[in-house]
């Protein structure tokens, strides 16, 4: 089939990092491509290159067959390129429509101003394509996270309507915050769109992949090692290829789940904050995993944030050790041995400037501090062990963690709690975004940690991961504990039965 | 050369600026950046220092400097704190550094306090110094012969209250006044506030102070304030004395907002030409006038004296090491006459106008 | 909740993704409502002010004092616009005071005055207000080609233009006595001073500016975001400098009625003009992390420093603690005015 | 690669760099300014300057500012001048103390109330020189000789031909840089300024290290306060007025980042020297008043445009 868009042999490394390496890659016309591979393996800089933001150093983009040079984003746009970026690029400051056409607004200028009007009316068309029903004039700072990527999507739609020629949508891991319901209207959309536009497609979760895609490329280390039709693939021979290592069959490590010592760490009663839930009560002892599944506004984030201190609650009672605690502030619950492991990680959970080690002592700098002063080398022992404890791909401890994958940073995170030495971790999404080589690792990393007695609060990327994970699951539902279940090895229970509660 | 009165330099600014205002910034810059040449180890350096040229009476006080410069024809800097004691103190130190200490110096100190430190500096390496207007009260020429040559300055009490006088004669002696002040901790500030005090206790109750505020100097406060006053007082206000003419002017065109002006007097100190004008227009009732262009050639003319050996200095009276200069009162009789006669810069009467030995009030 | 079940699907997994509750919905559904209440916060403030004042000095309320407001308030207010978009951008801008100058002592110049022979009457406006973009473009250009902080270089260029003012006059103020230039402070059109009404001018002028221009929109994109925003292909290079000059203009503007309003030019004749700017932007609710904000936030920012400044003399507060009175009475008001629930971060 | 890590070193030496640069033009105009008596002098007549700044730097750092300094210097400067006579010695601290707790106050009014510092430690700017006019009464006050030689000779003798001012300066410039470099509040100091929210999950007291910024930069301006006491031998409620544009502008010529997270007292420390040697490099070669303004503020955005540490910035603004 003819390629509407094809690059040859592009390279492209960062200092320290090879992230592309004669990366050969096609999408014809009216083809879905998956685009699959564990973290750091290149897709988003393949993505980037297609885009416009990077440059390749060596090979060539080609749109319709002609080699082209594409200089940036709006460059990409004018060629009929469009991006759904993973992480979101809508100004909360601006209302839907004018997010949609900024940088383009020439199209609705009148005697040199913009008529609101009209750019309302055309911004409401393209939210009609993804059946989003917000007033385009709204702020996007008062719209859902799931409803911003929504008008993400509406403004990549918006070329086809305005290009003549081929149109090509990459959508980087677009569904990871949608619900079922967006997901299978973005697929509706996408197949839609397979009249006139080519889409590639980047998701962590292989059934989508499979589920949406006519042909899919593997990625690792920076390069394509598969290639094959969607119809003729599997998820198991994908994962391998992702992996590049058979998939470890007990994937959730059941085996080493620790039993619930007696010995009660945080206890819960009547816990509740307003508009997020209510009479919450649960106990949780040394060694235990206490995972919480619930869908969005089931008011479970919000406890996590609470347990965590980073917001109080209006009422109930909690005891740490026996001992009651009220948190104002994160570092009331870390001072008790309360960690955090925040799903957005690049914001709350890493200081993207400082290097590995620097991060890893950042929550128990006192402990390396004697008459005031950092004992750097101290430091940089610690730093040394967890590094390699925790398998971190890193240069050194010196360098900068902005610069490590997303899994790697992840662990530096855990690294931090560990060396705080807490007695808690409360895990918010903590495999959001990570694929399954380093899944495997957090994993392991987990059941270490309850190993050595720590407990932990989990909210899960998957009800598997929670099912897979807990020795115990509190279901919850629009602010309440709806149900509790034992989740001892081997009797697991099942997600239907979860789901029951759930909605 | 001698006779050359404030307005005379003036026109030959005016012939400058003809050259065309749009380049008059280009064109002064250019000649602003001919840099003098160093003066030899053997000649004097010729500086006077003060807060910022970019007020009129500095700017005269520098003039003078430069035509008494040219009158020996030495090499003359200006320096300039921009209100920044500091700054002002380590020009001063540069200065000598490079003039090797043959440096002759007259400094308006930004603070009273800096007075003590230059007078130390110019001291240790040999200059010749004279202070204006701000010193400490302890501080004297005579206990460091012969390089502290004097301190000169204008009594403040007597000028500002005769000024205050004639500012209720104004409005015909009966009722209230606003003063607005210079920055509060400063001792001319301090001085004019004190004369306008004692001349409303002379009124014996006739005229009232309705109302005092510091606008530091500064005319665009000044305006503020006296829109704020008008408010307040509304007719209440029968004049309104300033510690300085530029403070006066801001308050003159807030009275022209409410067009009041030439209704009700306003009185300032300093003597710039906008004030003169003002009187002239009889919107000022008066102005006193220090006579910057002297002070600013006398000042440097003196230690030049001292330091050539025309004078001993050591062995002069005290009168001639502290004293006061005239002041000029300009009222709408006296203006026209101010104007054409100017100041007589007679270089050679040193202490021409010594008007008395400075006394200190605790 | 059949429509819920009707997603049990083998990939139940999705479902953790979420989907959302009326609770969660109204919880959205609140969000506007409060920051529109917000956004109204400035304005009880400037209420509560006048109330004070008033309880201490009643002809606060009288129509000569409302005038005096509007004449002390119109320079300032010309002033904020321009810094209002420059904060707006994430930038700041410390060269007002030197612009002003500048543009004033040229304007005392070029029209009938007392020390050039010049006399090209109200055609100084246009010439003024030019001279202030171009020392504007100025501040961008260097802000924008060096990549030196904004705060530098404005700083840097106000210095400047302070040097540049006291150099043209040789320190002497130069007396303007063109009645044409003297109307646009002293003459009153409908009763209000023609000040005022100039001020007012520029207000809907920004205002159209902000709402419904390009430049509007990128300066909001580039506030919160300049990378996105480059990514849209606006051109951020571009629009910082136009944004500047922008700013130049207005203060060039505000340069001409200083003159008009002291009847003089003068190279300190801005001195204060820049904390006070400054104060009134973010005292009316703009965020000087950038992004959040608007002109109108700023006129109520003006009115309200201004006020204040009033008020102190109209309640008679004693000289010495007027700055102490001053700073506190800023601090409540910006307790009570500035939306910090849109910065997570205060800096 | 080789070639990025030089270049790399010469942006770290930047400010360096800029300062002998200067120094060298202005020497080869005119060679008295090599003397070493006359750059002992430049030096320290530039501590003050350094000192003012060497405090804000910390809170520059945090991503925030600190406008209260020059009315924070002049207030030590009358509790010192007021002080001497009554407690002896005892004014010294007094005077830093005042300094502390004005910067204290900045801060938590900037925290606490969530008021951005530029408006914060202006208002307190106001209410601390309302203070200074209430200490002083509304005068300067002059120090008495044998007080000054009793309690403030530290400050402006001389010790082994190198007059006292460099001493302090060099004794705060080793403490700071400490301080910054080697204690935990350094870290967190840089860490807020880099990714505040990472810190505060990772559940650190933000507030406290941020209040303690803002005391140690109103410490330092009573400290200068001091020293410019000490030199002039009076208190005076302006006495440090028009120092807080140019103390700001040290900082950043030095290359310290106006955005926070990247910068370093040395930085500020040549920043300052910069900033006085332009000022003194005009009198020695003679640029006059005029132009000195105009001089002075473009080489200030030339300096800062050599001298700024981009490595770690992605957007100037």
């Amino acid at each position: 089939m003819e390629p509407v868009l094809e690059i040859k042999g592009v390279s492209k490394s960062f200092p320290g990092v090879k992230a592309l390496q004669d990366v050969s890659f096609s999408v014809g016309k009216g083809e879905v491509v998956g685009l699959i591979g564990e973290n750091g393996a290149g897709k988003s800089t393949l993505l980037k290159v297609l885009n416009g933001i990077y440059q390749p150093d060596v090979g060539g983009v080609f749109v319709d067959g002609a080699p082209v040079r594409i200089t940036s984003p709006r460059d990409a746009f004018d060629k009929g390129i469009a991006m759904v970026f993973q992480e979101q690029l809508i100004l909360p400051n601006l209302t839907v429509a004018e997010n949609i056409f900024l940088g383009r607004e020439e199209e609705f200028l009148r005697y040199g101003l913009i008529s609101k009007s009209r750019m309302n009316a055309a911004a409401a068309v393209e939210l009609r394509k993804v059946h989003l029903n917000v007033h385009p004039g709204k702020r996007c700072a008062d719209l859902t996270f799931a409803d911003r990527q929504m008008v993400e999507i509406a403004k990549a739609l918006s070329l086809d309507s305005r290009i003549k020629g081929d149109v090509t949508i990459l959508l980087d891991e677009p569904t990871s915050v949608l619900e079922k319901k967006e997901i299978d209207l973005l697929f509706g959309i996408i197949n839609d769109l397979k009249q006139r536009a080519s889409i590639v497609f980047i998701s962590h979760r292989l059934e989508e992949v499979l589920a949406i895609s006519d042909r899919v490329y593997v990625m690792r280390d920076g390069k394509v090692i598969f290639e094959t039709p969607a119809k003729s693939a599997t998820i198991k021979a994908l994962h391998q290829h992702m992996v590049g290592r058979q998939l470890h069959h007990e994937y959730y490590r059941e085996a080493r789940q620790t039993a619930a010592t007696a010995v009660p760490v945080l206890e819960a009663q009547g816990l509740a904050k307003r508009g997020g839930f209510s009479n919450v009560s649960f106990t949780l002892h040394e060694g235990e995993i206490i995972g919480i599944a619930g869908v969005i506004g089931s008011g479970r984030e919000d406890l996590a944030k609470c347990l965590a201190g980073h917001k109080p609650v209006d009422a109930g009672i909690l005891k740490i050790g026996g001992k009651l605690a009220s948190f104002r502030a994160a570092h009331d619950a870390t001072a008790r041995g309360i960690g955090f492991v925040p799903s957005e990680r690049k914001i709350e959970g890493l200081v993207a400037s400082f290097s590995v080690a620097e991060n890893m002592t950042l929550a128990a700098l006192p402990k390396f501090v004697s008459g005031g002063i950092i004992r750097f080398a101290d430091e940089k022992k610690t730093a040394d062990d967890w590094v390699a404890q925790l398998k971190i791909k890193t240069p050194s401890t010196a360098t900068m963690v902005g610069s490590l994958s997303g899994g790697n940073q992840q662990k530096v995170v855990l690294a931090k709690w560990r060396v705080a030495g807490v007695r808690v971790v409360i895990l918010d999404h903590p495999t959001r975004g990570i694929d399954v080589g380093a899944k495997e690792d957090v994993y392991e990393l987990i059941r270490d940690m309850t190993a050595e007695g720590l407990a932990v609060v989990l909210l899960g990327d998957t009800l598997d991961e929670v099912i897979g994970m807990s020795s115990r699951i509190l279901v919850m539902r629009d602010g309440e504990i709806a149900a509790t279940f034992d989740a001892a090895p081997g009797k697991k229970p099942t997600q239907v039965e979860l789901v029951e509660h759930m909605v | 050369m001698s006779d050359k009165s404030i307005l005379a330099s003036w026109t030959s600014r005016r012939s400058f600026l003809q050259g065309g205002a749009g380049l008059a910034a280009v064109g002064s810059l250019g000649l602003s950046f001919a840099s003098p040449a160093i003066a030899k180890e053997t000649t004097w350096t010729l500086a006077n220092s003060l807060r910022s040229l970019a007020n009129p009476y500095h700017a005269t006080f520098a003039k003078g400097g430069a035509e008494f410069a040219k009158s020996i024809d030495a090499t003359y800097v200006t320096l300039v704190t921009e209100g920044n004691s500091e700054k002002g103190i380590s020009d001063i130190k540069a200065l000598l550094q490079r003039t090797g200490g043959k440096l002759i110096l007259n400094v308006d100190p930004n603070d009273s306090p800096d007075a003590r430190v230059i007078v130390d500096e110019v001291q240790k390496s040999g200059g010749y110094v004279v202070t204006q207007w701000n010193k400490p009260n302890d501080l004297h020429p005579w206990d460091h012969n012969p390089n502290y040559v004097a301190h000169m300055s204008f009594d403040g009490v007597p000028a500002a209250k005769a000024l205050a006088k004639e500012l209720f004669k104004a409005f015909g002696g009966e009722g209230g006044v606003v003063a607005i002040g210079g920055i509060l901790s400063n001792v001319p500030a301090i001085e004019r506030k004190a004369g306008l005090d004692q001349a409303i206790a002379e009124s014996a109750g006739k005229v009232t102070l309705l109302d005092f505020q510091p606008a530091d100097w500064n005319g665009q406060k000044a305006f503020d304030v006296t829109q704020a006053w008008l408010t307040r007082f509304g007719g209440k206000i029968k004049g309104v004395f300033a510690a300085n003419d530029d403070m006066g002017l801001g308050a003159l065109e807030a009275l022209r907002q409410a067009s009041l002006a030439g209704k009700v007097p306003v009185v300032g100190l300093d003597g710039i030409a906008g004030a003169v004008k003002a009187v002239e227009a009889g919107e000022f009732a008066a102005t006193v006038a220090w006579d910057p262009l002297w002070t600013g050639g006398m000042g440097l003319a003196i230690p030049y004296a001292a330091a050539t050996g025309k004078i001993d200095i050591a062995k002069e009276p005290k009168e001639h090491r502290e004293f006061y200069g005239t002041s000029i009162m300009v009222t709408k009789d006296s203006a026209a006459a101010f104007k054409s006669g100017g100041s007589k810069l007679n270089f050679s009467d040193l202490w021409g106008k010594d008007t008395g030995q400075i006394q200190y009030r605790g | 909740m059949l429509r819920r079940l009707g997603c049990l699907r083998p990939a139940a997994s999705f479902l953790l993704v979420g989907t959302e509750t009326a609770l969660s919905r109204a919880l959205v559904k609140t969000i506007p409502l409060q920051s529109r209440w917000r956004d109204l916060a400035p304005v009880a403030v400037l209420v509560a002010l006048c109330i004070l004042i008033t309880a201490f000095s009643p002809n606060f309320l009288s129509i000569s004092n409302f005038i005096g407001l509007l004449n002390s308030s119109a320079i300032p207010m010309v002033l904020c616009m321009g810094a209002t978009f420059i904060i707006l951008m994430g930038s700041i801008d410390l060269s007002v005071e030197g612009i002003v100058a500048v543009s004033a002592v040229l304007v005392s110049l070029l029209v009938e005055n007392d020390t050039t022979s010049y006399s090209i009457g109200l055609l100084a406006v246009p010439v003024a207000i030019l001279v202030g973009g171009a020392m504007g473009f100025l501040n961008g250009f260097l802000h924008v080609k060096l990549k030196t902080p904004s705060f530098m270089t404005t700083l840097g260029v106000g210095f400047a233009g302070i040097g540049i003012a006291t150099t043209v006059l040789g320190g002497f103020t130069a007396r303007i006595s063109d009645q044409s230039v003297r109307f646009l402070s002293l003459g009153r059109v409908l009763g209000l001073p023609v000040a005022a009404w100039i001020a007012c001018g520029a207000v809907l002028l920004s205002l159209l500016v902000q709402e419904r221009t390009r430049l509007g929109r990128w300066l909001y994109a580039i506030g919160a975001d300049e990378i996105t925003a480059g990514y849209a292909g606006i051109p951020i290079e571009k629009t910082r400098i136009l944004i500047f000059t922008v700013a130049g203009l207005f203060y060039g503007l505000a340069g001409v009625m200083s003159v008009a309003q002291f009847g003089q030019g003068h190279a300190l004749i801005a001195q204060g003009r820049l904390f006070t700017t400054v104060t009134a932007v973010v005292v009316g609710g703009t965020a000087l992390s950038g992004g959040v904000g608007s002109v109108l936030n700023s006129v109520i920012g003006v009115f309200i420093v201004t006020i204040l400044a009033n008020g102190m003399i109209l309640m008679g507060v004693p000289p010495y603690v007027q700055q102490g009175v001053q700073g506190l009475l800023i601090i409540v008001a910006v307790t009570l005015a500035l939306d910090r629930t849109r910065l997570d971060v205060v800096k | 690669m080789k070639m990025t890590v030089s270049r790399e070193d010469i942006r770290a030496y930047a400010p360096l760099i800029v300062l002998m640069a200067l120094v060298l033009a202005v020497g080869l105009y005119d060679s008295t300014f090599f003397s070493s008596k006359n750059l002992l002098t430049i030096t320290a007549d530039t501590m003050t300057l350094f000192l003012t700044a060497s405090g804000v730097t910390f809170v520059i750092m945090i991503g925030g500012i600190d406008l209260s300094i020059q009315s924070v210097a002049s207030m030590a400067s009358c509790i010192l001048a007021v002080g001497l006579p009554r407690f002896g010695l005892a004014a010294i601290p007094l005077a830093v103390l005042g300094g502390a707790a004005a910067g204290f106050l900045g801060g938590i009014v900037s925290t606490r109330l969530r008021i951005p510092s530029f408006i914060a430690t202006l208002a307190v700017s106001g209410i601390v020189a309302s203070a200074a006019y209430w200490f002083s009464s509304e005068r300067s006050i002059n120090i008495s000789e044998e007080d000054s030689a009793k309690y403030l000779g530290w400050a402006v003798g001389e010790v082994i031909g190198v007059p006292n001012e460099v001493w302090v300066g060099m004794f705060f410039l080793a403490l700071l840089s400490a301080l910054l470099g080697l204690t935990p509040f350094g870290r967190l100091v840089r860490a807020i300024g880099s990714q505040e929210r990472a810190v505060m999950a990772s559940g650190i007291d933000v507030d406290r290290t941020k209040i303690a910024a803002y005391a140690l930069s109103g410490t330092m301006a009573g400290v200068a306060g001091i020293l410019m006491a000490a030199r002039l031998g009076s208190g005076s409620p302006t006495l440090a007025s028009e120092f807080l544009l140019p103390a700001i502008a040290c900082i950043v010529v030095g290359g310290t980042a106006i955005t926070g997270g990247v910068g370093s007292v040395w930085r500020t420390f040549v920043g300052a020297l910069i900033v006085q040697v332009v000022r003194i490099g005009m009198t020695f070669v003679g640029v006059s008043a005029f132009a000195q303004q105009i001089v002075f503020g473009f080489i200030l955005v030339a300096a800062v445009a050599i001298t700024m540490d981009r490595s770690k910035i992605a957007i100037v603004k």
